[in-house]
């Protein structure tokens, strides 16, 4: 299958005299059209990073993609100028922040946000892209006529369509959500996951998912990639993921969280804390707080290692069994 | 430099240079507060008014008494002038000019607070109106000085009709007889003048006359420099060197009738000992104060008066610079170890200059002095209620004539807010200004005056500190500029070259 | 049947705002047993946090009573108030907002020792410090630290251990950790269950989180825009829910598993303001089961079950 | 499960192993030890609260030690700074210079701080009424222009040293009860505080051990320019005359006395000048080093 | 809106009395007599009771507070001066506009240097031309008023003679007075500009902004400045308020006729009505501008907006 977008060895440092933070390290992974991918990891994992690294707007300085490569349609992104990257961005590529409080320009209205972005990449003047402003609000479900409403009269749930609308404007094929629901309440957020759901199919859009919440991914990825402090520990697709999660992160997560469907009495946590992102541990980074850590886990970092058809490990539990697997990817 | 930057003025003339320059830009030091003679007695007032009103009598440049608006006037009895009248004078608002006039404005200056001393010794209901152009003025007592009082700009000759038109405003709209009439005024910044075409003398060579209103003497004179300005008045000593030196320039130097003093509230102990006042007269170094003060301009004072007034005694013998004498003074006065005490001064630079050095060179003689100083209203306040030790005034004998310059300031019915600060009382003083102000013998006059300034410098009520001297920058061409020596020059006679 | 521990009887606060007057918390009315688990769940805004202040009397009540033990609490005056205090206490929701950040570990955890003058000994405070810290799982070499020094799950320890310092009976746990990590999330529930169980605690615990409120509670009180919907044990609820608002949340509640697949009963609409809210059920603009009657009649919380209390016309009606 | 946006700060291990007690303080100063410019003012502060000090050592000649026959000399390796027209060493005065306008600034700084900071937090704390009839009087103290008001009040109460500190003092009261209010309102509804309620707190305890410790912050950096502000005000004030008594060596004073002179001898008018603005510099320097400091929001 | 404004207007009823109650009863215990300012050193001590009298100033200070805002309400008469004997509304109204001009002056020149300069800094933050700016801008607001004013006089009149010293009828006139305020306002809106700036472009909806495509430029002028404007704004609201009342020292040293200079002038002479009255005066302006600053927030940001509906 031909892949939309391909990320290798992906490297993003934060340089600032407090110390460097390897936010994200040597990320790979790649998204076919119309698929999800799910980013799952706790707070400073370097989700956003990585997204904020494919769209090429991490902060810099202190930011810095020190390299990798982002093939996107066979294209590195990495080479492209500013200028072409502004022809991706929004257009080909878009992006949805995690709170929408936040990510609309309080001073615009929202018709006037959509239509910007429809103004930049479709040829069309001011009335024509603010009639598709409007369409497009109709299609996240807000009556088109609520266009001339500052985002401050629209209440949380719709703001955040508003913004998937301002992401979906000019049907990208690819779209990166960050955490888009983390700030609403549970019955909001069902109504937004839902609303995603359905214009990803009706736009054949791929996705990049990014989110905490293991529920969500059961709900909206294809696959998943978890990371923990700037590394995936484990890459796979969702049906693998929930049946048989390797890494004992991974594992770890799955205790942590309380089962609605169960009735367990005790939850079974990871033990310790996360580590500080400027000074991480030696070797595997979640040795210091893995329950089946070996002496060499501290010493090396492990390889991503196949343990079965599309399901990649970083462990070193897993990475003896085959290493030869791995060499002939 | 540029030259181009002098107000356009404000009627329309031809574009050519110089030979029809027409506007007379004078730079002063403080804008005009009233150009109603009797509503303020301050001298950027009269600087203004000069150009506006006459009065009766004129004093030249050599304080000699002239005919004004009076023709000719004489003696009828002891309280008693009558004064004939010149004929066609006109008001800047057309009416004539009468005797009805002089005395209407006479009435109202002796209404006025602000002014009323100066007429005070005329009594109101004797003035008569004998004709159209015969006044007769009479005195209360016999006085002496009443013309040089009548020279006052303070009775310049106002119109009746005008005053009562304008009312409460007539500041702001003066009408007189003199060669400028009043155009605008922008507070705060400038008053404009322009020649009155019906005047009945001499017409003025420059039609339009502005004062401008320039508080930094640094910056008047960099206006003078730069040519944004034609004359300006009151050159401060540190910039005398550079308007001599510039070649575009001419520093017209003459002494005036003011004086500084440094007082002693001699009702005060320790002050109310006359060696203690000498003492301290002899513990300064005037001579070189004033010279460090006030850079060669004025000269350190003599006595009491200015030189240019008349009967002022200039061979009194100074105290000089004696600090063992000081200290044997203050001994006999049981004050060796010396004492602490305070200089007031207003907040002007040079007074205070001056009591930063009196202070300094009193710690030689363990005398500790403070210096304090105080705001201008609360100085008058408090030097009025006696609250002072030392202090630092000036005084300005208007009229030329000593009784001005020496009646308020010594004589004991003057204490406080009169004039007499200093609480000094001696009864030969009083009795000696009695007969100057009554007496209408010169010679007796001169005598009284001259024994009075005798005493004064040998009881030291006050430490003689300066004689002043106007200054004024003018620009080369600039001519027929004469300073006055009580300070409201005439603009009239100035032309441009 | 158990004894009662709390009892809240027609609670109201309202606030008095700019728009008008805020019916935070409306009339509501729920008991908590002796050892006991409360959840109180609800959308953000819907007065579960003011609940909680009420009942602790941080804020005023505009009416109703609060029984503790029997004692209307709400009545009591200052000095009566001061007792009480030692026996409810709080833990909130934001471990950065509720830790004084110029206060060491130790300082914070003395503070209630402190004002209330426990120990007038200091040797003896400092015992009791260094026990609570035990107690919640913090290592003595913290003692001085600040706050600001700490992760999430530590402070929030901190907050505990406060709580606990005056050995209360009741706690009123204000999201404790709906800013945590999930890693972290646990070990703090897992502490709390520990705690409950040595200390025999009651707990008010306020969250929005169902999964979290199911797993701590026996009984659970479901909030909507000031007014508790439904009131019942946690297998019931889960189980069965009877209000329409539950059944929608529980629906929309993401599960992280493959098997279950549930119909997702997606709402319309957002939670309404709750200034001058609407006169009949607050939950009728969203309602799919909606009739005449409840735009004009706020239905009761009636207890339909033994146990279980909903506030809906149609309850039981409705499937 | 949905989380708080706020990130949790992952502390450095190695912070916590060694417990020794760091406070916030402590945390600020290592930040403002990193701001280089707000080193620069510290360190320019520090020579003046040095040179105020030791004025009497550092300067050569004392303040009034006048020499008329040495009047106006320019900089030369006598006079470093020249002399004025009385003949007095201009360094020297200067250097004295430091005493007074540091004195001026803390004193008047003093005065509207406390004054200010109380009624901010009477106002911020208890609100209603209180709060409204308070924040009415800083309204109009507001709506008259602080140089105005001072000047009015120095007018009222004569000039010197002591009314000029109250003067400058007064006219800035206002700045610091909004600072003080604004920051009260924030803190009196922050969960530590209804914490230190729910222990049985009292109003006492909550402004003096939980508000004004925290709201010192806003404070202290408000202080750090007012003291600018206040140089520059009681400059300002002798300048037009109506400040401090000679020969009190203040600067502004110093600057108004010289500018008569100014065409000829400039150096009296620009080392008081120069005095002032590298004192503001360094007050304003530490100002905004302590603003990043102690927001740590605004770092980097 | 029409209605906030109302409601503005009127909360100005409070502070106007206010003002003129403390600035009245401050002048009232002004020691300093204002008939024997008046009447100068050689006044005859009946002469300066009887204009004590005229001018009312024996009566008790309850009394002619009451006078004063009596004649204030019913007659709209605030008085004459009593040295001038000028109305002293009149006296103000001949004032403000070289106060009005001078400040807007100052205003223009500070805000045409400091905003622009303010966002590069900010889009630059630490570049080369950040730090510079930053540490003009620091010297700027370090600068005392008079100080740069005597500066600017020694070299742009005295050596180089381009412009006049003093005065303020030509626009040559104002250019000094004009820059010297400009200077340090300039340097307020500079850093001001530069953080708010800074605390804007870190906003997710600058994010969203780029995310979209847009141009840096665009990025900056349409998402950014709109947004960091509320508290330059108020900068210059601020400013421009104070610069009404508090240019004294600019105006003293260029002899600028303003309103500052005649408030300093009246207080030293004692001239209480003209005090009163341009305090008043000023105090009033002062919350015009505020009103006005408040309104343009409306326009910037329709979250107040709505606020005022
Ligand atoms: N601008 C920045 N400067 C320095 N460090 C940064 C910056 N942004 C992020 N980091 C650090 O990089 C790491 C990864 O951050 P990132 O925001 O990508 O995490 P995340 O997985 O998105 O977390 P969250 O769930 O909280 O959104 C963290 O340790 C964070 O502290
Ligand atoms: N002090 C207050 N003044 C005015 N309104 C308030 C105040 N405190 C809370 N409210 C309002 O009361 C309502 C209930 O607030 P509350 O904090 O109890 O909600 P909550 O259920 O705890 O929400 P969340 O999940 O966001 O914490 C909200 O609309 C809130 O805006
Ligand atoms: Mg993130
Ligand atoms: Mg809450
Ligand atoms: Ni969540």
């Amino acid at each position: 299958m031909s892949m939309l977008l391909e990320v290798k060895d992906l490297n993003i440092h934060y340089i600032s005299h407090e110390g460097t933070v390897k936010a994200v390290n040597d990320m790979t992974f790649e998204i076919a059209k119309g698929e999800t991918l799910g980013i799952v990891g706790e707070t400073g994992a370097g989700k956003t990073t990585t997204a904020l690294g494919i769209m090429q707007l991490i902060q810099t300085p202190p930011g810095k993609i020190v390299s990798g490569e982002i093939i996107y349609d066979g294209e590195d992104l990495l080479k492209k100028s500013q200028s072409e990257l502004r022809k991706i961005r929004g257009n080909k590529i878009s992006m949805i922040f995690q709170d929408p409080m936040t990510s609309l320009n309080p001073v615009l209205t929202v018709g006037e946000q959509i239509a910007e972005v429809i103004k930049l990449h479709q040829n069309v003047n001011n009335a024509q892209a603010m009639v598709k402003a409007e369409e497009m609000l109709e299609t996240v479900g807000i009556p088109g006529a609520r266009s001339k409403d500052f985002p401050h009269q629209f209440s949380g749930g719709m703001k955040q369509r508003v913004v998937i609308a301002i992401a979906l404007a000019c049907n990208p094929e690819l779209l990166i959500a960050d955490e888009p629901t983390t700030a609403l309440d549970v019955t909001i957020q069902a109504q937004v996951i839902t609303l995603m759901n359905r214009l990803k199919k009706e736009f054949n859009t791929s996705m990049i998912m990014i989110t905490h919440d293991l529920g969500i991914v059961a709900e909206v990825c294809d696959k998943v990639a978890i990371m923990y402090a700037g590394n995936v520990v484990e890459y796979t697709n969702k049906y693998n993921l929930f049946t048989s999660p390797k890494h004992p992160y991974t594992v770890g997560l799955f205790n942590s969280i309380p089962n609605i469907e169960e009735d367990e009495t005790r939850l079974k946590p990871i033990k310790g804390l996360m580590p500080d992102p400027t000074n991480l541990p030696s070797g595997c980074a979640f040795h210091p707080r893995c329950p089946k850590a070996m002496p060499i886990c501290s010493k090396q970092i492990p390889q991503r290692t196949e343990v079965s058809e599309g399901h990649f490990v970083n462990c070193f539990l897993y990475e003896n069994v085959d290493n030869k697997d791995q060499a002939g990817e | 430099g540029n030259g181009g930057d002098e107000p356009a003025p404000s009627t329309g003339g031809e574009e050519t240079p110089a030979a029809t320059k027409d506007v007379l830009i004078v730079g002063q030091g403080a804008d005009a507060v009233s150009l109603d003679p009797h509503a303020t007695n301050d001298q950027p007032s009269s600087r203004v008014s000069k150009q506006i009103y006459e009065t009766l009598v004129n004093q030249n440049e050599s304080m000699e008494l002239q005919p004004g608006l009076a023709e000719s006037w004489e003696q009828v009895d002891d309280l008693t002038f009558e004064f004939k009248l010149k004929q066609g004078v006109k008001f800047h608002n057309g009416e004539d000019f009468t005797a009805e006039d002089v005395k209407f404005t006479l009435l109202r200056a002796l209404d006025s607070a602000q002014i009323g001393h100066i007429v005070g010794s005329i009594n109101g209901d004797a003035i008569e109106v004998v004709d159209d152009y015969t006044i007769r003025i009479a005195t209360s007592e016999p006085f002496a000085p009443l013309l040089s009082h009548l020279a006052h700009t303070a009775t310049g000759m106002l119109n009746q009709t005008a005053v009562e038109e304008f009312g409460e405003d007539y500041g702001q709209n003066p009408v007189g007889t003199g060669p400028y009439k009043f155009d605008k005024w922008m507070s705060g910044d400038s008053i404009e003048l322009v020649r009155f075409d019906e005047f009945h003398g001499d017409a003025p060579a420059i039609e339009r006359v502005i004062f401008r209103n320039i508080p930094e003497n640094t910056n008047r004179t960099i206006e003078l420099e730069t040519g944004g300005i034609d004359i300006a008045y009151d050159i401060a000593p540190t910039d005398v060197e550079r308007v001599e030196s510039n070649s575009d320039l001419v520093l017209q130097r003459s002494p005036n009738l003011a004086t500084s003093y440094i007082g002693f509230n001699a009702a005060k102990a320790p002050y109310d000992d006359v060696r203690v006042r000498q003492a301290i007269n002899y513990a300064l170094d005037m001579e070189s104060i004033v010279n460090a003060v006030y850079k060669g301009v004025g000269s350190p004072a003599k006595g009491v008066l200015g030189p240019n007034v008349w009967a002022s005694n200039q061979d009194l013998e100074g105290y000089g610079y004696d600090v063992e004498k000081a200290k044997e003074l203050l001994a006999e006065a049981g004050l060796a170890d010396g004492f602490s005490t305070t200089i007031w001064t207003n907040d002007n630079q040079q007074r205070m200059d001056i009591a930063e050095i009196v202070q300094n060179q009193l710690k030689a003689v363990n005398i500790n002095a403070e210096v304090q100083v105080v705001e201008w209203g609360s100085y008058l306040d408090g030097t009025a209620a006696g609250e002072h030790d030392m202090f630092i005034l000036g005084w300005v004998t208007v009229t030329g004539d000593p009784d001005y310059g020496l009646y308020p300031l010594f004589h004991s019915s003057q204490h406080g807010a009169a004039g007499n600060r200093t609480f000094y009382s001696n009864a030969r003083v009083d009795e000696l200004l009695d007969i100057g102000r009554k007496s209408v013998d010169p010679d007796v006059r001169e005598e009284a005056y001259m024994e009075v300034q005798q005493i004064i410098r040998d009881e030291a009520p006050w430490i003689f500190t300066w004689a002043g001297e106007d200054l004024a920058g003018v620009r080369s061409n600039v001519k027929g500029f004469q300073q006055h020596p009580a300070g409201h020059h005439k603009i009239f006679t100035v032309y441009f070259e | 049947m158990a004894e009662k521990l709390i009892e809240v009887k027609n609670l109201k606060k309202y606030f008095n705002t700019k728009k008008g007057l805020l019916h935070a918390v409306d009339d509501v009315n729920f008991y908590i047993n002796k050892g006991e688990t409360l959840g109180l769940v609800g959308e953000s805004g819907c007065g579960k946090s003011t609940t909680g202040r009420v009942l602790l009397r941080l804020l005023e009540a505009t009416a109703g009573e609060v029984l503790f033990e029997g004692n209307d609490i709400l009545k009591l005056n200052s000095a009566g108030m001061r007792d009480m205090r030692k026996q409810m206490q709080i833990v909130f929701q934001d471990p950065f907002a509720s830790l004084n950040p110029r206060l060491s570990l130790s300082e914070i955890i003395a503070e209630p020792l402190i004002v209330n003058k426990v120990y007038n000994n200091k040797a003896d405070m400092n015992k009791k410090v260094k026990e609570l810290m035990d107690t919640v799982g913090l290592a003595q070499r913290l003692i001085n630290t600040y706050p600001h020094e700490l992760d999430g799950g530590r402070r929030q320890r901190i907050g505990i251990a406060r709580a606990l310092a005056l050995n209360p009976k009741f706690i009123v746990q204000d999201e404790p950790v709906s800013a945590l990590d999930v890693s972290i999330q646990a070990q703090i529930l897992n502490l709390m269950a520990d705690l409950q169980d040595e200390f025999g605690l009651t707990y008010l615990f306020i969250s929005h989180d169902l999964s979290v409120v199911k797993h701590v509670s026996s009984r659970i009180a479901v909030m909507y825009l000031g007014k508790i919907v439904e009131m019942s044990d946690y297998n019931s609820m889960f189980k069965d829910p009877l209000h329409p608002y539950t059944q929608a949340l529980l629906s929309a509640i993401p599960v992280p598993s493959l098997e279950v697949h549930k119909e997702k009963i997606i709402l319309e609409g957002d939670v309404p303001s709750p200034i001058n809210p609407p006169e009949g059920c607050r939950f009728y603009g969203r309602c799919r089961h909606r009739q005449d009657i409840c735009l004009n009649q706020s239905p009761e919380l009636r207890e339909i079950e033994p146990e279980r209390f909903v506030a809906c016309h149609f309850a039981r009606n409705l499937k | 499960m949905t989380t708080d946006s706020k990130k949790v700060d992952i502390q450095k291990e190695n912070v916590a192993e060694n417990a020794k007690k760091r406070s916030q303080w402590l945390e600020v100063w290592r930040r403002l030890r990193q701001n280089k410019s707000a080193m620069v003012g510290l360190g320019i502060i520090i020579v003046l609260i040095l040179s105020a000090l030791l004025a009497d050592i550092v300067a050569p000649f004392g303040i009034d030690d006048q020499n008329l026959m040495n009047a106006l000399q320019t900089p030369n390796s006598n006079h470093w700074f020249g002399t004025d027209n009385f003949g007095r060493d201009i360094f020297s005065r200067v250097v004295h210079g430091s005493r007074i306008s540091l004195q001026v600034g803390f004193i008047a700084v003093g005065i509207a701080m406390i004054t200010g900071g109380i009624l901010g937090a009477i106002a911020g704390y208890y609100g209603g009424k209180l709060d409204n009839f308070i924040m009415r009087m800083m309204d109009i103290l507001l709506a008259i222009p602080s140089i105005l008001l001072a000047i009015s009040i120095v007018a009222a109460l004569g000039p010197g040293l002591s009314n000029v500190m109250i003067a400058v003092g007064i006219s800035s009261i206002p700045s610091y009860s909004r600072i003080v209010r604004a920051s009260v309102l924030t803190l009196k509804d922050q969960e530590f505080v209804e914490a230190a309620r729910a222990v049985g707190a009292n109003d006492v305890r909550i402004i003096g051990r939980h508000i004004i410790p925290n709201s010192m912050a806003p404070i202290i950096v408000q202080a750090t320019l007012g003291v600018a502000g206040a140089i520059l005000s009681a400059a300002g004030l002798s300048f037009i005359g109506l400040g401090i008594q000679p020969p009190t060596p203040e600067w502004g004073a110093m600057l108004s006395s010289g500018r008569q002179f100014i065409r000829d001898y400039p150096h009296m008018t620009a080392f008081p000048g120069l005095a002032i603005m590298i004192t503001i510099f360094g007050l304003n320097l530490l100002g905004d080093g302590l603003r990043d400091a102690l927001d740590p929001r605004l770092k980097n | 809106m029409h209605k906030y404004i109302l409601r503005r207007l009127l909360m100005l009823i409070p502070v106007i009395l206010g003002v003129t109650f403390i600035i009245f009863t401050m002048m009232y215990f002004t020691p300093g007599d204002p008939a024997r300012i008046m009447l100068g050193e050689a006044a005859a001590e009946a002469d300066v009771i009887r204009l004590r009298a005229e001018l009312g100033l024996d009566d008790p200070f309850l009394v002619q507070f009451g006078r004063y805002v009596k004649n204030a309400v019913v007659h709209q008469d605030i008085g004459r001066s009593y040295t001038t004997n000028r109305p002293v509304l009149e006296l103000i109204m001949t004032r403000f506009p070289s106060t009005l001009k001078l400040a807007a002056l100052g205003i223009m020149v500070a805000v045409i240097i400091g905003i622009p300069t303010g966002i590069i800094s900010a889009t630059k933050q630490y570049s080369l031309f950040d730090n510079v700016a930053m540490v003009v801008a620091l010297l700027g607001v370090s600068m005392p008023n008079f100080w740069q004013g005597l500066m600017m006089i020694l070299v742009f009149s005295v050596y180089l003679g381009w412009l006049p010293s003093s005065g303020f009828n030509t626009p040559a006139h104002m250019v000094l007075p004009a820059l010297t305020i400009g200077t340090s306002t300039a340097a307020i809106i500079t850093r001001m500009t530069r953080s708010s700036m800074l605390e804007v472009i870190r906003q997710d909806y600058i994010r969203t902004a780029r995310a979209k495509g847009q141009v840096e430029s665009k990025v900056i002028n349409r998402h950014a400045l709109k947004n960091a404007l509320i508290p330059i704004i108020t900068v210059i609201g601020l400013q421009f308020g104070y610069l009404l009342g508090g240019a004294v020292l600019t105006e003293s040293i260029f002899a600028v006729p303003g309103v500052g200079r005649l408030m300093v002038d009246s207080i030293r002479s004692r001239d209480f009505p003209v005090v009163q009255g341009g305090v008043l005066f000023i105090a009033v302006t002062f919350s015009f501008v505020n009103l006005i600053v408040d309104i343009l927030y409306a326009f910037v940001d329709p979250r107040i907006r709505s606020q005022y509906k």
